[in-house]
């Protein structure tokens, strides 16, 4: 482990940058108040709210008082999905999502057949995609809500939000995004491409962790998630985190902003990646759409090897990427969303995902693609399935 | 999450590779699982002169594998056995509750090693355990830290 | 509105103190991996985390993995009663909490009703006060839950936490209290005191805004509230507030380490409040037991005067104060503290409460017993409440 | 929260206190919902000559009475009967939502002091609506902003 590391595992999480931590830092000490105070330092935190909220509006071309600040990307999804459920079960009770789902919706869902829904979890084809055909077809009488990913985490595949947004539309069914891979990354505006509620999550676009937003498109019928005080127009209890939600207004300003040159900075150096290891890594596989997929994501299989010895061997190397999706790295089951895609066990087991961010340079790549090659091959020449792929290729 | 012994290990497996005409070959594992281990010995004398290794697997596989190799040599057939994944886990100064598996994969492989060893040379015992080749995933895998 | 502010609604929130902030800028610049991720800097930040749930279970006098950190008090105080309530439905649907409740858990409970559970409020005494033998009374075949807050955010009353407590467990009851604006302030033992979960917020004792925890006795029946990622031994979903936590921790155990000499302090302040007060003004009373309260929480009654319009005369003399409790502010109706202890609408209108903290000195109670008797007066001349019963007392 | 100009009249307010012998007094709200406006009018020839006003309230409260005299002030009874809530608002630059209702107080207590007016001086036009004394809290207080 040298003093340099190249980290490469930007749809974890992001460092905050340094214009987005010095607006939060003076909500800690000196501006402190109680955004609900009436005394000049709770209207001060008040109205830094409001302004975040009007940045996080414009970034969606939504209104402010759409925009409702919660605790993390996770709980935006939970709230979206299970305040769909319940306040609309006169209605019905079922629900559209995709098998590539991030767990924070996956385990909503499932959640929510426990409790007497019905969930239709849509395939996706070999590259992750779902069509606005597949969702048009899978819904019924008593669908109340289309839940589906802007953009996945594993493989960067992007969804054709604004035709399944359009056949929402047309069915008058509620339709949420899952965005949080999506912002800084996707211009996106919920008005053109017909979607009703909209996660994100502050830390994948150099916001601090722990705070998140929802968009509820006004009118959208919804129930409350936390209950208590009177916070977010009484939709959201909890003392507002006004140092967080400022960050997550700078850094989505900033983000949003700066997305076209960001983005061909990105697929620069996944281009690059990506042509460079197919060429000199043999039996490798690029998970999700070659095209239709986030710029800073790649996502590999090496075949006959296991992620996390991979992982581990990249850190010692200095390199901090992930193999999956870093939430479920406490569990050893192979991704589902390569699973999804149709890869076998083994395989999946095998697989890296890089993804780039602001502060990486070409010379990463170039350094990464000197290292990895080796790396594979090391733990190629360590496993009993190359070894018996080769002697079954001799005979 | 992995102590320095474990790291120590994956880092610089000892007895990495393969022996030609072993007296013992045994493998483990599923690689639907993500780790199989392969264990191959060298018996000479009931006494265990050699032990090499290939696996597919996690950190903690890998480490474990190594370590186990270490553990049986120069041991009986006997001896080497009675080696536990206790044993091979507290070797290692430990492993993270969520990699305990890894360990019983490493006692297995021993114990399918030396299975084949003995079936090549007619000393089977009849009432012999299997070894758990072909375990559904699910088996190992979800234990929740500590829960 | 001068330059200085004499801060005294520490129960609203409290300022980040230096050695926090310190402690957690690291996290979201340098050291902002994610937890779950198996390079150098994710596993630094794994272990930043549980070193905060070291420090927090030592604060409380539970193990470390009886604590799980969360997004707010409110949603510490959602999760263990809709947690308890829905995983133990087979159990009972009876609820018991009392009429002084904060809003997360008076609304939770509420809505709990529309959902088919059954809740009993226990009224309080005159002090603000329920007993042991109460709650005893109160428990039925079917009751599942006690939840009663261990000190309230507005009268500063300290309930009797241990013989409930002793109640609870004799009757083989949940026992939850939402310890809130008792972190710091008292002395707490989970074991001694028998307290089953238990709600904390950081922002109440120095901490930042935006995460809070709940401990869970180990072996409780609970079940999960935010659905997705394995984050808190899979409990809790959402990548980890890492330097929000940090603080927490920090701010606990400076808070829990020096608890003795900050109360000796506050209480002087206090005590001197409310005699000076006492003596000067006309019309007013003390609300909440006068010694079985939090060692900062003064809070008065104002005949004839109405509460918002003390508050900002206070701010315009630079005091931030509050009536009630500042989640409350954006309602109009009196707060449903001062209505359970049995003030009448109009008086419990005119209320005023001042929560003193670390920054505060003699000197700022000096100059609110200088400024605050002129504002009543001033604002008495103005109502015609009081001419009335100025014209009444004439006759 | 406030406008500047509301926090001037609240801070300053302008013809606070009583007119001995006033020609119309009105009072109306209600203390449970926590504020009452107490308008005292001094009328000469119709014309509204001076206001005075006593009120418990919020910040708003106090303001809009305040605002509500000065706007009487050198009115006909009739013109005084046409202002109206919005008027009081804008000429305060505007009011939060959640205290909208203070200005349908200043408005009712103009209608009411003139309706006393008019009641001692034999001037009461039968189809008079009533002010809006003891509604209940709940129909002014629980709105939402906006929502
Ligand atoms: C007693 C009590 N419980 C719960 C809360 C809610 O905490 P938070 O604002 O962190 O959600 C508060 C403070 O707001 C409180 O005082
Ligand atoms: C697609 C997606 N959805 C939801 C989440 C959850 O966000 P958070 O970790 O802020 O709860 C993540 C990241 O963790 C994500 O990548």
């Amino acid at each position: 482990m040298g003093d340099k590391m190249i980290y490469l595992d930007h749809a974890a999480t992001t460092p905050v940058k340094p214009e987005v931590l010095e607006a939060m830092i003076p909500y800690y000490t000196q501006k402190f108040g109680n955004p609900s105070s009436i005394y000049a330092i709770g209207r001060e935190s008040k109205k830094a709210i409001e302004e975040a909220r009007e940045k996080v509006a414009a970034a969606l071309g939504a209104q402010p008082k759409e925009i409702f600040f919660t605790g993390s990307g996770s709980e935006s999804d939970n709230w979206a999905i299970k305040g769909i459920a319940y306040a609309n079960r006169d209605k019905g009770n079922h629900i559209i999502t995709t098998a590539i789902e991030h767990h924070a919706v996956l385990h909503t869902c499932q959640y929510l057949e426990s409790e007497g829904f019905e969930v239709t979890y849509l395939p996706v084809d070999e590259n992750g995609l779902v069509s606005a055909e597949q969702v048009k077809n899978a819904i019924k009488p008593n669908t109340i809500l289309i839940t589906i990913m802007f953009a996945n985490n594993e493989i960067g595949v992007i969804q054709p939000i604004s035709e399944i947004g359009k056949v929402a539309r047309e069915k008058n069914i509620y339709f949420h995004t899952d965005a949080v891979q999506a912002i800084g990354n996707i211009h996106i505006n919920v008005e053109d491409m017909n979607i009703d509620m909209l996660s994100l999550s502050a830390h994948k676009f150099y916001g601090p962790k722990g705070v998140g937003a929802l968009y509820i498109r006004k009118g959208v019928k919804i129930t409350s998630y936390l209950h208590g005080g009177a916070q977010e127009r009484g939709r959201r209890a909890s003392t507002e985190n006004v140092a967080g939600i400022v960050g997550l207004g700078k850094a989505i300003e900033i983000a949003t902003q700066r997305i076209d040159e960001y983005n061909s900075k990105l697929v620069a150096l996944r281009d690059r990646t990506i042509e460079e290891v197919l060429k000199k890594v043999p039996f490798v596989r690029l998970n999700g759409d070659r095209y239709r997929r986030l710029p800073g994501n790649v996502n590999f299989s090496f075949e006959f090897i296991e992620g996390e010895s991979l992982l581990l061997m990249l850190d010692m190397k200095g390199i901090a990427a992930s193999s999956g999706s870093a939430c479920t790295s406490g569990s050893l089951d192979p991704s589902h969303v390569l699973l999804a895609i149709g890869l076998p066990h083994e395989i999946a087991h095998g697989s890296l995902r890089l993804t780039f961010g602001e502060e990486n340079t070409q010379e990463d790549v170039d350094y990464l693609i000197e290292v990895l090659p080796m790396i594979v091959e090391r733990l190629r020449e360590m496993s009993p399935l190359y070894e018996a792929y080769l002697a079954q290729n001799k005979k | 999450m992995y102590s320095e012994k474990v790291m120590d290990h994956f880092t610089n497996p000892r007895n990495v590779g393969e022996i030609e005409n072993a007296d013992g070959v045994g493998q483990v594992g599923n690689p639907k699982c993500g780790d199989i281990m392969k264990m191959y010995l060298k018996i000479e004398n009931n006494v265990i002169v050699d032990a090499k290794f290939k696996t597919f697997g996690c950190g903690a596989a890998v480490a474990t594998s190594s370590m186990a190799t270490e553990l049986v040599k120069g041991k009986t057939v006997e001896e080497a056995l009675k080696i536990t994944n206790q044993a091979v886990a507290e070797a290692l100064d430990g492993l993270p509750p969520i990699k305990m598996h890894c360990s019983n994969l490493a006692e297995e492989a021993i114990k399918a090693a030396i299975d084949d060893y003995r079936a090549k040379n007619g000393l089977l015992d009849e009432n012999a355990e299997k070894n758990a080749c072909g375990r559904r995933c699910d088996d190992i895998h979800h234990m929740h830290e500590e829960e």
